[in-house]
């Protein structure tokens, strides 16, 4: 230990703001990448997972596309 | 006389923005013939005359120019093609002339005189030195259509080539693509127009496959 | 030798390999960044000229390391994204992307709190501090260049080019800020530049840049992994792991 | 369309030269320029005015201005070309002439580095030779405002060159303006540094020989490199759209 005590280790000399901010915002963005790329691995993951379910529902009824007639729209005029 | 074919597609197939636009697509597109590629807004007609022009290199499969993979050789590619787009080429600031001489000038020098006949052909004698953002919509077209009627690239892609052309303009033009097949080369246009044309072959795009 | 390569750049091999190394990556890592740290906060000796304030050594040459081998990975992914069209190569480089730019900003960050005590004002126009912001430029280009493109073949292609130019373009860029450095400010004090560094400050700093390299391995495979779940989500194998993966 | 005369077709074996193609590219764009002069003054009159700003905003004594001349010129004019820099493939993309040249049987690298030295004498040239005006303006000394003058002659065409990579990879993009200079900026710091501190060195009476040397040096990496970038972006741009 290169330090006499605890409180010295937390001053470090009059360092200790320095240092110790500099390790807390590493440890905070370091940490909050990785909590961010887990998270949205799973959200991804969820994603499909509710995808590939519904697409398991609807399969076999494919939905044939409308034929265009461009018909005028009646908008109501009250 | 059948020849060999000069493009041929096998296997093409294009994605984008996660969507298959084009699907196990093969055809060939051989000298002498007119084709005309179908389907509806959306399925691909554009994008598959791009690939095949080569200015979309987003696309899988093979595409043969002359029996050899077209990367080979790209320039003698490029030298016996002749694309025209939805947009026409045509610098607004500049005159039809100076216009026509810079398209050429990358692919074969062709001097005033037969460049002036080509306008004229097209409709435009008068017009050679009218700065092109003075001409209507219908007549910008025809100073890149102007082209067609100096062009010796066998292979010609034609995307939408009648818009904004009139009723005689369609007729003529209808009638020098036919000429052009005649002749022993291979035309392949998309239009809605309702082509009709003895001997046209057909790619229909979306749900159906490719080649008649 | 050709198969290998191919299979190199198959998602779903890389899918299986990854799945399998990264509980490895994430524990070595985070074992080797603790020890590392920690040792180099409570049991390495002080700097004797600039006392405790130098500790912040070890998680800002780390940081440095990474920010630059991530951006020179890239560059290699995207030689092999141009010559060989390897889908793996495009998704490594938009995952990695992120992780280079927290990494570049963590050292100038750093460097910046560091300049404090060392220099007495916050930033210094340093020739590495300098360097390090230009790399930050360079990093911000590439993920708003992958933003701004909506077709993602187009984008990782695109991205790639100014990868490479970029890479290019360091050499260049160092040099120059080198050179327009001693022309303003002769021999100022270099923060990390130390002619001896006793075996308990290195072994350290060894330490808890293995233990990044490590933890950014497991972030390249997650996000990697992530981005291969977007993009082959319509394919046979991924539809079937998932599935496989729910019972 | 009688077609008694013509042969029947056959496939095109020669084409024309490349250097000629690569003129005639150069020829329509300054051709085009000088139908639309305005837009041949706008850079300029950026130029002007940004090194107008200094002054006004940062003071107008002469000592500062002497210091600072050079740098505030250099970034003005970086500034100036970047602004022109949008229009570099634009309005060839828009109506279909950057198509055909992609499609011209030629290196399309050439063809781009015409278009690009084409662009440098309409924007890079004019401002090298309006900065003597301007660093009268800032009090540079003549020995000043000619190596000024010099480095500017030099790294405007890396400024082109370097910005046409930017620009064929922004072709077609929403915003491509601002996404072009957060690309392009930090590549032109290099050039920056040494033009303007060639200028310092010079003030301080220091040989620059080896400075220019090394500018030059960049050129020739610029002029040898940055077409087949260009080239590349802009085949992935074209496709794209």
């Amino acid at each position: 230990m290169a330090f006499d005590s605890f409180s010295a280790f937390i001053a470090m000399e009059g360092h200790g703001p320095y240092v110790w901010a500099c390790y807390a915002v590493f440890v905070v963005l370091l940490a909050g990448l990785m909590v961010w790329s887990v998270k949205r691995n799973q959200s991804v993951l969820g994603a499909c997972q509710r995808r590939y379910e519904t697409d398991a529902k609807t399969s076999g009824q494919t939905t044939r596309k409308a034929p265009a007639t461009f018909t005028r729209v009646e908008i109501s005029q009250d | 006389m059948m020849s060999e074919p000069l493009l041929q597609a096998v296997d093409l197939e294009c994605e984008r923005d996660e969507r298959l636009l084009l699907q196990n697509l093969s055809f060939s597109i051989v000298p002498g013939t007119l084709t005309r590629v179908e389907g509806e807004n959306g399925s691909g007609k554009t994008t598959l005359l791009r690939i095949l022009a080569g200015l979309n290199d987003a696309w899988t499969g093979e595409l043969l120019w002359c029996g050899k993979p077209r990367a080979h050789d790209r320039e003698s590619f490029h030298r016996n093609t002749l694309y025209l787009g939805h947009r026409p080429g045509i610098k607004p600031l500049l005159t039809p002339m100076e216009n026509l001489r810079a398209l050429m000038a990358g692919r074969r020098p062709v001097n005033d005189d037969v460049l002036a006949q080509a306008l004229a052909g097209t409709g435009l004698a008068g017009y050679e030195n009218v700065p092109c953002r003075n001409l209507s919509a219908g007549q910008q077209r025809r100073v890149a259509l102007a082209r067609l009627l100096v062009a010796d690239e066998p292979l010609w892609l034609l995307d939408e080539v009648f818009t904004a052309i009139d009723a005689e303009g369609v007729k003529a033009i209808e009638a020098l693509l036919q000429q052009r097949a005649a002749e022993g080369g291979a035309v392949l246009v998309t239009t809605h127009h309702d082509l009709q044309v003895p001997g046209m072959r057909r790619i229909v795009l979306g749900g159906g496959r490719g080649n008649e | 030798m050709w198969q290998f390569f191919h299979k190199l750049g198959s998602p779903k091999w890389f899918f299986g390999i990854a799945t399998r190394f990264m509980p490895w990556l994430l524990a070595g890592g985070l074992l080797l960044l603790a020890a590392g740290l920690i040792w180099g906060l409570a049991f390495a000796p002080k700097d004797y000229l600039q006392g405790n304030s130098y500790r912040i050594i070890f998680i800002h040459v780390p940081s440095a390391f990474l920010a630059q081998s991530i951006y020179i990975s890239m560059a290699v992914a995207a030689v092999v994204t141009l010559v060989w069209r390897m889908k793996l190569a495009d998704v490594f480089v938009k995952a990695i992307a992120p992780v280079g730019l927290l990494f570049t900003f963590l050292a100038l960050f750093t460097g910046a709190i560091w300049g404090k005590p060392t220099w007495g004002t916050w930033w210094v126009w340093d020739a590495r501090l300098t360097a390090m912001l230009i790399l930050l430029f360079l990093y911000g280009g590439v993920i708003a260049l992958d933003r701004a493109i909506n077709d993602e073949k187009s984008a990782a292609r695109a991205v790639a080019v100014l990868v490479l130019v970029g890479v290019v373009n360091i050499p260049i860029i160092k040099y120059s800020v080198d050179w327009w450095n001693t022309l303003h400010q002769p021999a100022t004090f270099k923060l990390t530049e130390k002619p001896t560094m006793p075996m308990e400050m290195w072994l350290p700093l060894l330490l808890s840049v293995l233990g990044l390299y490590l933890l950014f391995g497991w972030l390249a495979c997650i996000r990697m992994k992530t981005e291969i779940l977007v993009r082959e989500q319509r394919t046979r194998w991924v539809r079937e792991l998932v599935l496989a993966g729910r019972k | 369309m009688n077609s008694a005369g013509r042969a029947l077709v056959k496939p095109v074996e020669q084409g024309v030269g490349v250097f000629s193609a690569m003129l005639a590219v150069f020829a329509r764009d300054v051709r085009v320029a000088f139908r639309q002069r305005q837009d041949l003054l706008n850079p300029l009159l950026f130029f002007v005015m940004v090194v107008t700003l200094f002054p006004l905003g940062v003071s107008p004594e002469v000592s500062f201005l002497q210091q600072s001349g050079a740098g505030i010129l250099w970034v003005a004019a970086l500034l100036a070309v970047l602004l022109s820099l949008d229009h570099l493939f634009r309005h060839d993309f828009d109506d279909g002439t950057l198509e055909q040249l992609v499609l011209q049987p030629q290196p399309l690298f050439l063809l781009i580095l015409a278009k690009t030295l084409a662009h440098w004498m309409l924007t890079g040239l004019p401002l090298v030779i309006l900065s003597p005006v301007l660093g009268v303006m800032v009090h540079l000394d003549g020995n000043s405002i000619a190596i000024l003058c010099l480095t500017l002659l030099i790294g405007t065409p890396v400024l082109s060159l370097i910005g046409s990579i930017g620009a064929a990879l922004t072709l077609g993009l929403r915003s491509a303006g601002v996404l072009l200079s957060l690309l392009i900026i930090p590549l032109y710091i290099p050039v920056l540094i040494f033009g303007t501190g060639t200028v310092a060195a010079a003030a301080e009476g220091a040989p620059v020989g080896g400075y220019l040397a090394l500018m030059g040096a960049f050129l020739v990496l610029a002029l040898t490199l940055a077409p087949f970038a260009s080239a590349a972006a802009l085949r992935i741009s074209m496709s794209n759209s």
